[in-house]
């Protein structure tokens, strides 16, 4: 399959292709059946497997996931879909108290191969309740996984991935990369691991750090620094929860310069997490303060110009890292 | 269980008043229209969710409310903020996020809020939007104000959780609270009787030990008759209503949704039941140059949308710095 | 609405089991009287939930259920969990956070599970262990096992959200669940009056289209016959039963709660109607040398709790380092 | 007032105070009432103050926040109590996405004058659901203000001041220092701002962070310290949005050693987010890596000696600012 497809579409092809493999996987949410999805990204799954593997739920959050938790425990590898990732709210209990603990509280008698699908993000206008970088919300609860795919292709490989995984594994689909385009390669060579960063760019001056649409954004910035003679290393984590703190080490002890950009306010943040591990913990490799570059603290404005300045942009990554550089 | 039977409707004739709820109706279904046309245009970013062919529902419920009365409603809400009164250039232009809107442009579509008018806010989280109504009747009867808090929601609501925390805790405490069901048939795009097990939603009132009361929620009298009852039952200090309007959207769930989900003829049996042409029917029936005074109607109305919009579209865009405005008090 | 008249009770009789019964029962019982006895001696830590007075419920259920059938629980499980066959010793080793516990001294009283018996968890937040019991009976009939998924839960629990949207969904997809109330008339210290707008909690089963029915909780034969009925109707397709047992807790809520918000002479008449009690009158009215067989029954408990708690008592605490086990698989 | 009162006591002093000033507060939560509170932490108010400014309520958390925050919106000062934090859980989208944004979203035609109070923290064998430090959780939500009292007097003052404040404010009880004790002053002395840092202790070779259970540990490790001639300062927060960072840049000036102790995992806390923000803003103050001692990356463990090995001790703080200070 090396025709180009895109964010939206691979969803459904690497779900279909996991129905394949394995028939204990089933999807659930609401209206990811018959409507093919919220976002269209489980069309045809529904026609091609049926009802009874591709689930229409009521509107009831905490009853899908916790749903799917009971399955997992019980011999089934379910997919929630809970649409836009700010529902995690109201199901929240259930990710944090419930699907994250039931394994550790048992001492190992359950095991929770479970997908937790989400979408997260803001930069399309949907407001305050529907754009939030709700991956920030898990990362003090031990036993979940949490990837925030950035392309089609680690899309497509995680997901795949977290279908095979026997921990629950959050994903995180950006709503505002539906239309990217990529390539997906065939067989065992399409899997991406959990827990593996990817260097996107490789620079000696500093290592940009940043995830999904940041992590574009960054490949933009890390253009025009190039334009001045400023080469960037561009890290996209992909994985969150486990975080792949080498690969970002590695790439310091060249540059020795940090710089993490990300779509949320900073306050408990992956990015603040990513600082204090690498500050606390490599200290000796910094030449320069490593930067912080997040979203505004408030919450998502609606209108245009609002949103639009209150996510970091490729100039404001690009300023950013002249001053580090210029340090 | 409270049922309809004996209540005033449309079948009687129209009501004295009868221009004015056609306006209000007529206000909505134009605004909508419009918003519908802005979409496309991309002048409303994200999504936007609307209620043609629901009007009589909150133009009903509306028109039996008393100043201080308060309302929560949905990201579909556009319908009940205008039935509220909102005016039509702030409306505008809070969905094309523009200064001039009732949020400044920082709520959109989802969020219309306009506290003078009793408009608490618009949800755009299914369901999280009831306790909040509970909480302002609580406040209603802590302070003694005699006010009621009405909450518009729709029947795919009345399965989250949310839902039943909000009766259970508004029905124990005898709080004057409205629970309004739009049951326009369908959640997003799933038929009702796909994802709940009981065919009448107003049913689920006994478990909260208050009337469930049915209505044809295109019947904007009937509409009015039965929340009348509930208001009084709510400062009478008897406690809360669910009350559940049958009606239809004439649209897509949001966006451009086609709804291809619904079994051919479907919609056309719900526009022959039109809300707002079921009104003219009745004022037609009861003579007195009916059809000039609904011709005026519709002129002024039309009017007032088309100069409210030409005003919100000449509005600036908010300032970009004033997004740090109201995090916090 | 079922309603138990025509079923079976202990009027009818003691059954041919009763002796089972008993010891299930009696094993419960002084197995929580020892708990008590541990946790004023500090032997458990933060907070034991004990269920002294509700053994017919989780016996009566347990002795309807096949293998292959789950079953979750509350805090207030060890109850539940100990008539599903958990050892007693595991489980006093839990409670106590020892190695040989049920959970290696990770989980604690709030969270004994035996899967080995169909015991899928032990849950401290309420009503969040429903929607796990769906996913169970999920993947039974997903999977064709023929099993059934039992949810045990109190009174309280039937107005948090959870319990809404699971009973919803079950009832929807027609799982095969059974949602057990155990009624014993209090949440923590709070009279379910005082919460809840209605009497009879079977009645919300209505809102979901299944069944409720309300049943004799101390009488374990009651309960095991209504018990039976759900089982066959979730085995037969016709999904979900809620199920509510009317019972009492002879102690408080928790820890040394004296559960001085009782109204005087409550506890008195529910003693009277001491489920172990009920079964022995029973017993002793089908003659037979029921005293001795009784006796030897409780005799032999006692020897087994004893004995169990000395082993436990013997087991050591594990070691530290295993924390760090079981986070992932 | 100069008896001594302990902190479980003190919480209801301060609400019957704030009942006393102001006929708009009102209490509700899960047996606030007849029962005293789960904790009793609210005995004698509803004798005092009567039933329906102290409401019982269901167990219904989404209910008891909205409602709260409805009654918020239209002139009362509701205190809602949700018992053990962890159960915001399964409230948090009432707290992350209701409570934090309506002002927002509405460009401040509402005001939201409301108190949250949990019982937070761990190290009284509460196990896995209901032991979590979830001041973490509301790190990345703009909207809220968060305390984490540590005495008796702070206590008190906070939750006056919470009560006082316009903004939704969220109170959180550690659950293990109820038996300590302190003696209130008397009038607007008890009022302790939010936002506000104490210096707890003084002393030039390090500055110590830490707040509740994990300030009196760091101040006993203190203690071991200066027996060895080492002098550290002591800062407990005591609020953590908005976070007092002056008042800890001001110490770092003088000690240039930070060590920050928690009783949560690192991921998305606030001592990661407070050592993200002191390197990115202060490197030059740094002369040696600034250090995070929190719990370990699990959930919290029942038996005694893991759950004691699971938070950070007085001698781990100690050897912890050793290798500090010998860096
Ligand atoms: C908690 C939550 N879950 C899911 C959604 C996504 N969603 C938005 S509208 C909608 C359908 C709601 O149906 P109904 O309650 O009947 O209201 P209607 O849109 O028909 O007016 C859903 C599922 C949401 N906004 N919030
Ligand atoms: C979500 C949640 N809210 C509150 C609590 C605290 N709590 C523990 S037991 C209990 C009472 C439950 O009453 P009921 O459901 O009748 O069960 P019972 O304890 O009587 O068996 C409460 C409120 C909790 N554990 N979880
Ligand atoms: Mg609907
Ligand atoms: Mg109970």
């Amino acid at each position: 399959m090396s025709e180009k497809i895109n964010y939206r579409q691979v969803i459904a092809r690497a779900l279909a292709d996991a129905m394949d493999e394995d028939p204990t996987v089933l999807l659930l949410g609401e209206d990811v059946g018959a409507a093919g999805g919220a976002f269209k990204t489980t069309a045809g799954l529904f026609e091609r497997f049926g009802p009874t593997r591709v689930r229409d739920t009521p509107i009831s959050e905490q009853a899908i996931v916790g749903a799917a938790l009971g399955a997992a425990m019980t011999g089934l590898r379910p997919v929630a879909d809970i649409m836009f990732a700010d529902f995690a709210g109201v199901c929240f209990d259930q990710i944090v108290n419930q699907v994250a603990k039931q394994r550790y509280m048992s001492a190992g008698q359950v095991t929770v191969p479970l997908v937790i699908r989400m979408a997260n993000g803001a930069g399309a206008g949907f407001a305050a309740q529907h754009s939030q970088a709700t991956e920030n919300w898990f990362l003090n609860v031990p036993g979940l996984k949490v990837v925030v795919p950035g392309t089609v292709e680690d899309l497509y490989g995680l997901l795949r991935s977290a279908v095979r995984d026997d921990n629950p594994v959050i994903v995180c689909e950006h709503k505002n990369l539906f239309a990217l385009k990529g390539v997906v390669p065939t067989g065992d060579a399409a899997f991406v691991p959990i827990g593996k960063a990817s260097v996107v760019r490789r620079g000696k001056d500093l290592t940009i750090v940043a995830t999904q649409q940041m992590r574009h954004r960054a490949v933009e910035a890390a253009e025009m620094l190039a334009e001045e003679g400023i080469e960037a290393t561009v890290i996209d984590p992909r994985t969150l929860i486990p975080f792949d703190d080498a690969t970002v080490v590695a790439s310091l002890s060249e540059t020795s310069r940090l710089l993490v950009v990300q779509e949320s306010p900073p306050g408990g943040s992956w990015g603040a997490s990513l600082v204090s591990r690498m500050v606390t913990e490599h200290f000796e490799v910094f030449d320069a303060p490593p930067a912080l570059l997040s979203a505004d603290e408030t919450p998502v404005p609606y209108a245009a110009v609002q949103e639009a300045a209150w996510l970091p942009t490729a100039e404001r990554i690009a300023d950013q890292a002249r001053r580090l550089v210029a340090y | 269980m409270t049922t309809n039977q004996e209540r005033l409707t449309l079948q009687q004739g129209a009501p004295p008043d009868a221009e004015a709820l056609l306006a209000s109706m007529l206000r909505i279904r134009l605004f909508e229209d419009e918003i519908m046309g802005l979409f496309t245009k991309q002048l409303v970013r994200g999504s936007t969710h609307l209620c043609q062919g629901q009007e009589a529902v909150t133009v009903g419920v509306a028109s039996s409310l008393r100043d201080g009365d308060t309302v929560v409603c949905t990201y579909r809400g556009h319908g009940a903020v205008l039935a509220m009164g909102a005016e039509l250039d702030a409306s505008f232009g809070e969905i094309m996020g523009r200064s001039g809107g009732l949020c400044k442009g920082r709520g959109g579509s989802m969020h219309l809020t306009d506290v003078a008018r009793g408009v608490l806010g618009s949800n755009a989280i299914v369901g999280a939007h009831l306790p909040i109504a509970v909480g302002a009747a609580l406040s209603a009867q802590h302070l003694g104000t005699g006010a009621v808090s009405v909450a518009f929601f729709g029947d795919g609501a009345t399965n989250i959780g949310a839902f039943h925390e909000s009766l259970n805790m508004a029905g124990i405490w005898k709080l004057p609270v409205l629970f309004v069901i739009e049951n326009n048939q369908y959640g997003e795009y799933s038929p009702i009787a796909s994802t709940t097990p009981i065919a009448r939603l107003a049913d689920r009132a006994a478990s909260y030990g208050m009337p469930g009361v049915q209505v044809d929620g295109n019947d904007v009298v009937a509409v009015r008759e039965a929340a009348r009852e509930a208001v009084d039952r709510a400062t009478g200090g008897e406690g809360p209503t669910l009350l559940e309007a049958l009606t239809y959207r004439h649209g897509g769930h949001s966006r451009a949704d086609p709804g291809a989900y619904r079994p051919p003829g479907e919609l056309d049996s719900w526009l022959e039941r039109d809300p707002i042409t079921a009104l003219e029917r009745a004022m037609r029936a009861g003579g007195g140059a009916a059809e000039t005074r609904i011709e005026q109607v519709r002129e002024a109305v039309r009017t007032d949308v088309a100069q409210a919009l030409e005003r919100a579209l000449s509005w600036p865009e908010p300032d970009a710095e004033e997004r740090f405005e109201d995090v916090y008090a």
